[in-house]
C-alpha cells in the first residue's frame, strides 16, 4: 500500500493534537472557535484519507458531515452566539496555563499507556492504530480537561466538541468508523446537542446577564 | 427447720408462738424504757421509770384521735398497716426458740420488704395531711430507707451465705456458738454494719432523733406529726417493736448463744433469759451511742450508710474471697 | 390432641378478630360528628363494638396460650398458605405461649379500658385510625412472639414499630409527640439494623431463615459469629426493651401515646425485646462465652438503678412511669444475666431460677405497669394534665382510680403481698444461690447485684410514695383538679382486672412458677421430665417461702390487723375521732401551695446522687423592693439527662458537623462536577493499566 | 404480533410527539399523550407475557430485540410514563390555572414528553449498541428543555448542568462502545452486526479482555453519569429538583433504569469476557459510594425534591451494588429493586408535586401539617417514605433484604453491613423531614388546591402495587424478573 496516506494521517493527527494544545493555551474566545473549526477540518481530512487509503467509502458521509457540521456549522453558530451575548472575549481560567499544559502533557502520556493494550491486541497493528489512537485518546481527555478548567459556558461547549472530535478520531483510527446508520445518528445527536447548548447559553446570558458559570451556583447541596 | 411432727409438737409450737407473740408485744416498751433510763443515767439524770413507755402507750390509747380534714382513708389505715406488718415480722423472727412456729417463713428478704410495706404506707400517710412537715419527713424517710436497704441485705449476706440460706432461722441455727465464730473478724465487721443499719432503720441518733421536737431536723417524727390518740399509739408501738426486731437480728445472728437447743422447758426458759440479757445489753449500747454522738446532718447520713455498706462488703470479702 | 386443636382454633380466631377489628375500625368510626344524635350514638356503639372485637381476640389468644402452657406442648398454626417468604407458620411453643399470654392479658384489659377511653376522642380525633392501629399493634405483637422465620420476624417486628410510631404521633400537633415519634422510629430502626445483621449472620451458617435451622446450626457456629449474633441481639432487642444507654426514646415515646397505648407499649411491647433476647441467647445460641452474662448483668444493673433514679426526678406522671419501665427491664435482665452466667458454667439449676425470675417479672411488670399507665391515663383523662405539681388530693374525687394506682404502686415497689415482690424475691434468690456455686470471679458480682437490686426497689418505693402521694393525697394544687369525675365503669373494670391479677400473682406465685418452669426447661433445651437439681428444688419447688408463704402472709396480715383492732377494743382505747384542720404552725390555715412538692420530695435523692443528675438551679428574684419582702421568686431547677447531654447530643452534633463538611462536595460549580468525572476516569484508567 | 408491539412502543410515541407539536388544543395534547403512554404500557404488558412464553422477540432485520431484561425495563418505563402522563394532566392544569405557565409551554411539554418516551424506547428496543447510545444521548437532549421548563434562573442552571454533564458522560461512553466494536470486529470481521448485542454476547468469551476492561471503564463512567452513580451524580439533585414533578418522576422511575439497563448489557458482556471479579468489584465500590454520598444530603436537606433526588442516587447505588454482588440471587434482588424503586419514586415525586401545588413551595421548612391540608397526599407520602427506606410490608424491603441475603450468602458480609448501615441512616433523614412536612399544623392559611380526583386514585394504586410487591409478588412477574436475572448471567 502507498505509504503517503498513513503518513499524511499521522501528520494530520499530530496537527489535531497541536490544535488541541493551542486551545488549551488560548485566551480569546473567537480564537477558540477558529481553532476548533481548524481541528474539525483536519478531522474531515483524516476521514477523507481513510476513504482514499483504505477504501472505506461509507465514511464519505462522515467526511461531508464533519466538514459541514463541525467545521462550518457549529463554529458559525458559536461565533454568532459570542457576538450576540457580548461577553468579554477573554477566557477565565480556574487553572493557569502553565499547569494546564503540564496536565495535558501528563494526559498524553496516560493516553499512550491506555492505548498500549489496544494496540498490542491486534497481531498486525496498522500504523494508523499505533500512532493515531493515542492521539485521539489524548484529544478526548484534554477536551474533558478544558471543560473542567474553563469558566465560560461557551468554552465548555467547545471542550465537549473537542472531546467528541477525539472520540471520532479514535473511531476512525481503530474501526474506520462505525456502521453508517449509527454514524448518522451520532452526527445528528451532536448537532442537536450543540444547538441546544447554544440555546441554553443564550438563555443563560439573557437571564443572568453573564455566561460565567461562577454565577451558576445557586443550586447547591 | 421443719415443724415438728405429731400432735404434741404442734401443741408445743402453738404455745411457743403465743409466747413469742406476747413477748414481741410486751417487750418493746420495756426495751425503749431501758434505753431511756440508761441514757438518763449516762447524762446523770434519774430518768423516767422503766414502765414509763407502757404508761405512754396506754395513755395514748385512751385519748381521742384527731384526724385532719384533708386526709383520706390512707391516713387512717396507715397505722394499722404499719403495726400489722411490724408485728408480723416480729412473730416470724427467730428469737429464743429452736422451732419458731412459722420459722420456714422467716425469709430475710420477705421480712425486709414487709417492713418496707409498713414504711410505704407511713410515708404516704405523711403526705396525706397536706402539711409541709409530712412531706419533709416522708421524703427523708424514703431516701434514707433506700440507702439502708442495700447495706442491710449485704450485712447479713456473709452469714447467710455460710448457712446457704436466706432464712433467718436457718442462719441463726447454723451459726456455731463458739468463741472463734464470735470473734471472727468477718463476723465483727458484719455486726458493725448491721448495727449502723439498725440505728438508721429505727431512727436513732446519729441518723434521727426520736425525741426531737425541732421540726426541721426531724425525720420519723415529722411523718407522724399529724397523728394522735390510738393512731399514734400504734405507730409508736410499732416502731418500738421494730427496734426489738433489729436487736433480735443482731443478737441471734451474731451471738447465737442462747437459742434453745431443744423443746425442753429448761432450755426454753434459759433461752428466754439469755435473749433478754442480749436485748438489754444492746439497748444499753444504743443508749451509749446516742449519748456520745450528735445527730448527723441529713446529707452526712449517706456517708454513714456507706460505711455500713463497706463494712458488710469487707466482711464478705474476708469470709469468702480471702481464705 | 383435642387440646391442641382447640388452642389452634382459638389462636386463628384471635388473629382473625384482630384483622376484622383493624379493618372495621376505620370503616365504622366516622371522622366528623354525624349530624343526628342517633348517628352520633351509633358511632359510639361502633367504636365500642370494635374494641369488643379486640377484647374477644385477646381473650381467645389468652386462653389459647394458657392451654399451651398447661399442656407443655408446642402447637403449629398455619392459617395462610403462601407468602413470598415461604410458608407462614405461627408456633406456640412454651416460650411464645408465655409471651402471648402476657400480651393477651394486657391486651384484653386495655381493650376493655379503651371502650371508655376512646369515646372521649370520638369526633375530635381520628378514632378510626386509633382502632386500626390498636388492633394492628396487638396483631403484630402476637405475630412477633409466634413467627418461626427470621424474615417474617423482621417484617412483623418492623410492622409493630410502624404501628407504634403512628400511635406515638397520634396527637401529632404537639411538638413533643413528633419529636418522640422521630426518636422512637430512628432508634428502633437502628435496632432493626442490628437484628437484620443478626439474622443474616445466622443465615450465613444455616442457609435458611427458619428458626428450626437456627436452633440446629447456631450453637455450633464459630465463636466470632456467635459473639456477633449475641452482640447484635443485645443491641437490637435492647433498644426495643429500653436498656440504658439505649433507652433515650422510651421516656419520650411512652408518654406521648394515648394512655391506653402507653399501657400496651410499656407493659407489653418492650417485652418483645426480652422475648427476642431469650429466644436468641438460649434457644438459638445455646451456651455462650463467660463474659456475655456479665455484659448483660452490667446493663441490667445500670438500667435498673439509673432508670429508677431518673424516674425520681420526673414530675410528669407518665414519664415517671416510663422510666420505671427501664428500671424493671433492668430487673428482668438481671434474671437473664444469672441464667446466662450459670447456663454457661453448666449449672442449669441456677440458670432456671434466673430464667423463671425473669419470666415471672416480665409477667408481673406487664400487669402492674399497664395498671399504672391505665390509672395514670384516668388521671390525665379527667384532669387534662400529666404534671404532678398541678395535681393533688385526687383520691377524694377519683377514689377507685386512686386505689388501683395504689395497688400498682405497691406492686412495682416490690412490696408483699403483691406480685412485684414475688418475682424480685426470686431474683434475689437467684443471686444468692449463684453465690453458693459460682467461681471466685462471679462471686463478688452476686452480692453487689443483690445490694443494687435492693437499692433499686427501695428507690422505686420512694418514687411511688412521691407519685401516689403528690398526685392523689393532700390537697389540689391547681384548677385542673376542680371539676373532675371518676372514670366510667369500663375503664375501672379494666384496672380492676389488672389489680386483681397483681394480687393473685402475688398471693399465689407458686401457680405461676409451676407453669414457668417448663418454659425455662424448654428454653434451656432441657428434658422437661428431668429431675431438677437440688438447688432448684430448694429455690423454687420445695421452698415454702414462695410457695405457701404469701398466702399465709396475707392471712396473717389480716389476722394481726384484727388483733390490733381487738387490742384497742380490749385496752378500752378511745375509738372516737375528731376531724380538725391540719396543723399549720399557728397560721390561719394551710394553702395548697404550702404542701411539699414532687421536686421537694426528690431533693434529698437529687443531692445524694448529684453526680448522676448534675443539678443546676437558677434563682431569679424580681423587684427586690426590700430585702425581706420579695414579691416573686422564680427558681429554675434542672437536672441533666446525662446520656442525652454527654453521649447522644455530642455524637449527633459531631455527626452533623461531619455531614456539613461532606456536603461541600456538591459545590454548585459545574467545573468541579466535571472534575469529579475527569479525576475518576483518570484514576480508573490508571488502575486498569 | 411483534410488529404491532414494536409499533406501539416505538412509532406511536413518535407520532404522538408529531401530533402534539402541531396542536394547541389542551385536551388534545393531554389525550394524545395519555393515550400513547397507555397503549405503550399495554403493549409492554403484552410483551412481557410474550417474552415469558418465548423468551425473546426480535424484528426481522434484527435491529430490534427484546429479551426478559429489556422487557422488564420496558414494563417499568412505560408504566412510569403512563402514571406520569396521567399525573401531568392534573399538574399542568393547576399550573396553567395559577398562571405559572402558558399554553405554549403545555404544548412543548407534551411534545417533549412523547419524544422522551420515544428515545427511551429506542434504547430499550435496539439490538444495536450504537443505537442504544444514540437513544441515550437523545433522551438527554429531549429532557433538557423539560428540566429547564420554567425558564427561571434555577431551572436554566439545572438544565445547563444536566445537559453538559450528561453529554460529557455519554461521549465517554461512545468511546467505550467504539472500543467494544473494535474488539468485536477482529472476530466477526467487518460485519455490520458487530455491534449487535445478540452477536456480542455470543462472542464475548473470545473478546480481548484488555480492551473490554478499558471499554467497561468508559462505559461505566458514561452510563454511570446518565444513571447518576456517584461521583457522576452531581446533575441529579439539580435536574430532579427543578424539573416539573412528573418529569422528575419519569426521570427517576424511567430514565435511570434505562441508563442502568445499558450498563447491565455491557456488564453481562464484561463478565463473560474477563470474569466476574473485575466488574463486580467496580460496581460494588461505586454502588456503595453512591449510597454513601447520598447520606449527608438526605440527613441535612432543605428541599423536598432534592431529598428525593439524593434518594435516587442512593437507590441507583443499591442496584449497582447488588449487581456487583454477582450471584443469581443478587441479580434477582437488583432487578426487583429496579421495579420497587421506580414505583416508590413515582409515589414520592408525585406526592411532592402535590405538596408543591398546595404549598407553592418545595422547601421543607415551608411545608407542615400536610395531613390536614392534603390528607390523601400526606398519607401516601409518609407511606412512600416507609416504603423507599426499606420497611416491610412494601416491595423495597423484599428486594433490599434479598440483596443483603445474597451478599451474606456469597461471603460479602462487610460490604453488606455497610449497605445496611447506609440504608438505615438514610431512613433517619427521611422520616425526620417527612414527619415535619406531614404532621403538625400548617404554618398559615392556604388556599385550597383543586387536584384532579384521578391523582389520588393513581397514587393510591401505586401504593397498593408496592404493597402487593411486598407481600405477594405475582408469579408471572417473579418469573420475568428471574429470567431477566438469567440474562445478566449470560
Amino acid at each position: 500500500m502507498d505509504q503517503t496516506v498513513p503518513y499524511l494521517i499521522d501528520l494530520l493527527a499530530a496537527a489535531i493534537l497541536v490544535t488541541t494544545f493551542l486551545i488549551v493555551s488560548s485566551r480569546s474566545l473567537i480564537f477558540y472557535v477558529r481553532l476548533f473549526s481548524l481541528q474539525s477540518i483536519m478531522l474531515g481530512a483524516v476521514a477523507l484519507l481513510v476513504v482514499i487509503g483504505y477504501g472505506e467509502t461509507h465514511i464519505l458521509v462522515s467526511v461531508v458531515l464533519t466538514l459541514l457540521v463541525k467545521a462550518v456549522g457549529i463554529p458559525i453558530v458559536l461565533s454568532r452566539l459570542i457576538d450576540r451575548i457580548k461577553v468579554p472575549k477573554e477566557i477565565d481560567f480556574s487553572v493557569n496555563t502553565t499547569i494546564s499544559l503540564l496536565v495535558c502533557g501528563f494526559l498524553v502520556i496516560l493516553a499512550n499507556s491506555v492505548a498500549e493494550p489496544i494496540i498490542s491486541s491486534r497481531p498486525v497493528s496498522t500504523a494508523m492504530v499505533t500512532k493515531v489512537l493515542p492521539i485521539s485518546i489524548s484529544v478526548m481527555l484534554i477536551g474533558l480537561f478544558i471543560m473542567t478548567s474553563r469558566r465560560k459556558a461557551v468554552t465548555q461547549i467547545i471542550g465537549l466538541l473537542t472531546m467528541e472530535n477525539g472520540v471520532f478520531l479514535s473511531g476512525l483510527s481503530i474501526t474506520s468508523g462505525m456502521p453508517m446508520i449509527v454514524e448518522l445518528g451520532i452526527f445528528f445527536d451532536i448537532l442537536v446537542a450543540a444547538l441546544i447548548l447554544g440555546v441554553f447559553v443564550f438563555r443563560i446570558n439573557r437571564t443572568f446577564e453573564t455566561v460565567d458559570s461562577d454565577t451558576l451556583r445557586r443550586l447547591r447541596h | 427447720m421443719d415443724s415438728p411432727n405429731g400432735m404434741e409438737k404442734q401443741l408445743v409450737t402453738a404455745a411457743i408462738w403465743i409466747v413469742q407473740l406476747v413477748a414481741v408485744l410486751a417487750l418493746p416498751p420495756l426495751v425503749n424504757g431501758i434505753i431511756r433510763k440508761s441514757k438518763a443515767r449516762l447524762q446523770n439524770r434519774v430518768g423516767p421509770p422503766l414502765s414509763q413507755s407502757y404508761s405512754d402507750l396506754f395513755k395514748l390509747f385512751r385519748k381521742e384521735a384527731l384526724v385532719s380534714a384533708t386526709t383520706s382513708w390512707i391516713f387512717r389505715a396507715a397505722p394499722y398497716v404499719v403495726f400489722t406488718t411490724t408485728l408480723l415480722v416480729a412473730t416470724l423472727m427467730p428469737m429464743f426458740s429452736p422451732y419458731p412456729p412459722l420459722g420456714w417463713m422467716s425469709d430475710f428478704i420477705l421480712l425486709v420488704y414487709l417492713l418496707g410495706l409498713g414504711r410505704f404506707f407511713l410515708a404516704l400517710s405523711a403526705l396525706d395531711a397536706g402539711s409541709s412537715f409530712g412531706g419533709l419527713g416522708s421524703s427523708r424517710e424514703m431516701t434514707i430507707a433506700s440507702l439502708v436497704e442495700p447495706a442491710m441485705i449485704l450485712s447479713i449476706f456473709a452469714t447467710a451465705a455460710s448457712a446457704g440460706s436466706l432464712n433467718l432461722n436457718a442462719i441463726a441455727s447454723s451459726v456455731s456458738p463458739s468463741i472463734s465464730s464470735l470473734l471472727n473478724p468477718s463476723q465483727i465487721l458484719a455486726f458493725a454494719g448491721l448495727f449502723i443499719v439498725t440505728l438508721a432503720e429505727t431512727g436513732r441518733i446519729p441518723v434521727d432523733n426520736p425525741a426531737t421536737h425541732l421540726e426541721l431536723t426531724m425525720i420519723h417524727e415529722a411523718m407522724i406529726l399529724e397523728y394522735s390518740g390510738r393512731h399514734l399509739a400504734l405507730i409508736e408501738w410499732a416502731s418500738q417493736i421494730k427496734l426489738l426486731i433489729f436487736f433480735s437480728l443482731l443478737g441471734n445472728l451474731f451471738i447465737p448463744t442462747g437459742i434453745a437447743a431443744s423443746v425442753s422447758l429448761v432450755d426454753f426458759v434459759t433461752g428466754i433469759a439469755i435473749y433478754l440479757v442480749k436485748i438489754g445489753g444492746l439497748a444499753v449500747v444504743v443508749a451509749l451511742v446516742e449519748s456520745t454522738n450528735a445527730k448527723l446532718r441529713l446529707f452526712r447520713v449517706p456517708d454513714l450508710l456507706m460505711v455500713a455498706f463497706t463494712l458488710s462488703l469487707l466482711s464478705l470479702v474476708l469470709r469468702f474471697l480471702i481464705r | 390432641m383435642l387440646y391442641s386443636l382447640q388452642s389452634t382454633n382459638l389462636f386463628i380466631l384471635s388473629l382473625l378478630a384482630y384483622v376484622i377489628g383493624a379493618v372495621l375500625g376505620p370503616i365504622l368510626a366516622p371522622r366528623k360528628a354525624p349530624a343526628s344524635s342517633a348517628g352520633r350514638r351509633l358511632a359510639g356503639y361502633a367504636v365500642t363494638a370494635v374494641f369488643l372485637v379486640s377484647a374477644i381476640a385477646s381473650l381467645a389468644s389468652l386462653v389459647a396460650s394458657y392451654m399451651v402452657l398447661s399442656s407443655r406442648a408446642s402447637v403449629d398454626v398455619s392459617p395462610f398458605p403462601l407468602t413470598p417468604f415461604g410458608h407462614l407458620t405461627f408456633r406456640l411453643d412454651p416460650l411464645s405461649a408465655f409471651f402471648l399470654l402476657v400480651i393477651s392479658l394486657v391486651g384484653f384489659a386495655v381493650s376493655i379500658y379503651s371502650l371508655g377511653y376512646a369515646r372521649s376522642f370520638l369526633f375530635k380525633r381520628h378514632v378510626g385510625l386509633l382502632l386500626f392501629l390498636h388492633n394492628s399493634f396487638l396483631l403484630l405483637m402476637t405475630s412477633v412472639v409466634t413467627v418461626t422465620n427470621g424474615v417474617l420476624f423482621v417484617v412483623v417486628w418492623e410492622g409493630m414499630s410502624i404501628a407504634t410510631y403512628f400511635l406515638i404521633t397520634y396527637e401529632h400537633e404537639s411538638q413533643p409527640s413528633r419529636r418522640a415519634g422521630f426518636l422512637y422510629i430512628a432508634m428502633t430502626h437502628v435496632g432493626t439494623f442490628f437484628l437484620i445483621l443478626m439474622f443474616l449472620t445466622l443465615f450465613s451458617h444455616s442457609r435458611s431463615f427458619d428458626f428450626d435451622s437456627f436452633r440446629i446450626t447456631a450453637s455450633a457456629m464459630p465463636w466470632g459469629s456467635k459473639t456477633l449474633v449475641f452482640f447484635c441481639a443485645l443491641i437490637g432487642f435492647g433498644i426495643k426493651a429500653g436498656v440504658i444507654p439505649l433507652h433515650i426514646w422510651l421516656p419520650e415515646a411512652h408518654p406521648a401515646a394515648p394512655s391506653n397505648i402507653s399501657a400496651l407499649m410499656s407493659g407489653v411491647m418492650i417485652k418483645t425485646g426480652i422475648y427476642g433476647m431469650i429466644r436468641v441467647f438460649f434457644d438459638f445460641l445455646g451456651t455462650g462465652l463467660p463474659w456475655w452474662g456479665f455484659a448483660v448483668l452490667i446493663l441490667a444493673l445500670g438500667s435498673s438503678v439509673l432508670g429508677v433514679l431518673f424516674a425520681l426526678m420526673e414530675h410528669d406522671l407518665k414519664r415517671l412511669l416510663a422510666y420505671h419501665s427501664i428500671e424493671n427491664i433492668g430487673i428482668i435482665l438481671m434474671g437473664i444475666a444469672v441464667a446466662l452466667i450459670f447456663h454457661q458454667a453448666g449449672n442449669d439449676g441456677i440458670a432456671i431460677v434466673g430464667l423463671v425470675a425473669a419470666l415471672f417479672h416480665t409477667l408481673n411488670h406487664a400487669t402492674f405497669k399497664s395498671l399504672l399507665f391505665l390509672s395514670a391515663g384516668s388521671v390525665v383523662h379527667s384532669t387534662g394534665t400529666r404534671n404532678m405539681e398541678e395535681l393533688g388530693g385526687l383520691i377524694k374525687r377519683l377514689p377507685y382510680t386512686a386505689t388501683f394506682f395504689l395497688v400498682g404502686a405497691v406492686a412495682i415497689s416490690a412490696l408483699p403481698p403483691l406480685n412485684g415482690f414475688a418475682s424480685e424475691w426470686l431474683t434475689f434468690q437467684a443471686f444468692f444461690r449463684g453465690f453458693d456455686v459460682a467461681e471466685l470471679s462471679v462471686k463478688t458480682a452476686m452480692p453487689i447485684s443483690m445490694a443494687l437490686l435492693a437499692l433499686t426497689s427501695a428507690l422505686a418505693a420512694a418514687c411511688f410514695v412521691k407519685a401516689f402521694g403528690i398526685t392523689f393525697l393532700g390537697t389540689s394544687r391547681s384548677r385542673h383538679v376542680q371539676d373532675i369525675h371518676e372514670s366510667p365503669w369500663n375503664m375501672l373494670a379494666a384496672m380492676g382486672l389488672l389489680a386483681a391479677a397483681c394480687l393473685f400473682f402475688g398471693i399465689d406465685p407458686s401457680l405461676v412458677i409451676s407453669r414457668l418452669q417448663p418454659v425455662a426447661d424448654f428454653v434451656l433445651h432441657r428434658n422437661p421430665s428431668g429431675a431438677l437439681s437440688v438447688d432448684v428444688a430448694r429455690s423454687i419447688s420445695a421452698n415454702p417461702t414462695v410457695n405457701e408463704a404469701p398466702v399465709l402472709v396475707a392471712v396473717l396480715l389480716l389476722g394481726i390487723a384484727a388483733i390490733a383492732i381487738v387490742a384497742i377494743v380490749v385496752l378500752r382505747g378511745n375509738r372516737r375521732s375528731r376531724v380538725v384542720p391540719t396543723w399549720a404552725c399557728g397560721l390561719e390555715g394551710l394553702a395548697p401551695r404550702m404542701q411539699y412538692t414532687a421536686t421537694g420530695f426528690s431533693k434529698p435523692i437529687r443531692m445524694i446522687f448529684s453526680s448522676v443528675f448534675r443539678p443546676s438551679r437558677e434563682i431569679d428574684v424580681r423587684e427586690p423592693m426590700s430585702p425581706y419582702f420579695k414579691p416573686t421568686i422564680r427558681v429554675d431547677l434542672k437536672t441533666e439527662a446525662i446520656f442525652d447531654t454527654h453521649v447522644y447530643r455530642p455524637l449527633m452534633n459531631s455527626v452533623l458537623a461531619a455531614l456539613r463538611v461532606l456536603r461541600k462536595v456538591q459545590t454548585g460549580h459545574i467545573q468541579s462536577y466535571l472534575a469529579y468525572i475527569f479525576i475518576t476516569l483518570i484514576v480508573l484508567l490508571w488502575m486498569a493499566l | 404480533m411483534s410488529v404491532i408491539i414494536f409499533t406501539a412502543l416505538l412509532v406511536l410515541p413518535l407520532v404522538g410527539a408529531g401530533v402534539c407539536s402541531l396542536t394547541r388544543h389542551q385536551r388534545m395534547l393531554e389525550g394524545v399523550t395519555v393515550a400513547v403512554a397507555g397503549v405503550a404500557f399495554a403493549a409492554a404488558v403484552r410483551l412481557a407475557f410474550i417474552i415469558l412464553a418465548q423468551s425473546t422477540l426480535s424484528s426481522r432485520n434484527a435491529l430490534l430485540y427484546v429479551d426478559a431484561l429489556s422487557s422488564l425495563v420496558i414494563l417499568v418505563v412505560t408504566g412510569s410514563a403512563f402514571a406520569t402522563a396521567l399525573y401531568s394532566v392534573s399538574y399542568l392544569r393547576v399550573q396553567l390555572r395559577l398562571g405559572a405557565i402558558e399554553i405554549r409551554h403545555v404544548r412543548l411539554y407534551y411534545s417533549l414528553f412523547n419524544v422522551f418516551l420515544f428515545t427511551m424506547m429506542t434504547v430499550l428496543l435496539s439490538n444495536n449498541l450504537g443505537f442504544l447510545w444514540i437513544g441515550t444521548e437523545a433522551s438527554t437532549l429531549s429532557t433538557a428543555f423539560l428540566v429547564g421548563f420554567y425558564e427561571k434562573e434555577h431551572s436554566l442552571e439545572a438544565a445547563w448542568k444536566y445537559i453538559v454533564i450528561c453529554s460529557v458522560g455519554i461521549t465517554l461512553a461512545l468511546f467505550g462502545i467504539i472500543l467494544t466494536y473494535y474488539s468485536a470486529l477482529s472476530i466477526v470481521g467487518g460485519a455490520s452486526n458487530a455491534l449487535h448485542w445478540t452477536v456480542l454476547i455470543k462472542i464475548a468469551p473470545r473478546l480481548d479482555p484488555g480492551i473490554i476492561k478499558l471499554a467497561f471503564i468508559f462505559i461505566l463512567v458514561g452510563f454511570g453519569t446518565k444513571a447518576g452513580i456517584a461521583p457522576f451524580h452531581t446533575w441529579k439533585p439539580d435536574a430532579y429538583g427543578e424539573a416539573p414533578a412528573p418529569i422528575s418522576a419519569l426521570m427517576a422511575g424511567g430514565l435511570v433504569n434505562v441508563a442502568l439497563y445499558s450498563l447491565l448489557r455491557f456488564y453481562a458482556i464484561v463478565t463473560k469476557t474477563v470474569g466476574a471479579a473485575f466488574a463486580s468489584h467496580l460496581l460494588m465500590f461505586f454502588g456503595l459510594l453512591a449510597m454513601a454520598v447520598a447520606v449527608p444530603f438526605v440527613l441535612v436537606q432543605k428541599d423536598s425534591k432534592r431529598l428525593l433526588a439524593y434518594s435516587s442516587v442512593e437507590h441507583v447505588g443499591i442496584i449497582i451494588f447488588a449487581v456487583g454482588l454477582a450471584s443469581p440471587l443478587a441479580y434477582f434482588g437488583a432487578l426487583l429493586h429496579m421495579i420497587n424503586n421506580a414505583i416508590a419514586k413515582l409515589i414520592l415525586f408525585l406526592t411532592t408535586g402535590n405538596l408543591r401545588l398546595a404549598y407553592h413551595s418545595k422547601l421543607i421548612a415551608r411545608i407542615s401539617g400536610a395531613i390536614k391540608v392534603v390528607p390523601a397526599t400526606a398519607v401516601f407520602y409518609i407511606v412512600g417514605i416507609f416504603a423507599i427506606t426499606g420497611w416491610p410490608p412494601f416491595g423495597p424491603f423484599i428486594s433490599e433484604f434479598t440483596i443483603a441475603t445474597a451478599g451474606f450468602a456469597n461471603g460479602n458480609a462487610i460490604p453488606v453491613i455497610l449497605f445496611l448501615l447506609i440504608v438505615a441512616t438514610i431512613f433517619i433523614g427521611f422520616i425526620y423531614y417527612g414527619s415535619r412536612m406531614v404532621f403538625g399544623e400548617p404554618h398559615h392559611l392556604l388556599p385550597p388546591v383543586q387536584l384532579h380526583p384521578i391523582v389520588d386514585v393513581l397514587i393510591g394504586g401505586l401504593v397498593l402495587l408496592l404493597l402487593i410487591l411486598g407481600t405477594m409478588i405475582p408469579p408471572w412477574l417473579w418469573m420475568l424478573v428471574q429470567n431477566a436475572a438469567k440474562v445478566l448471567q449470560g
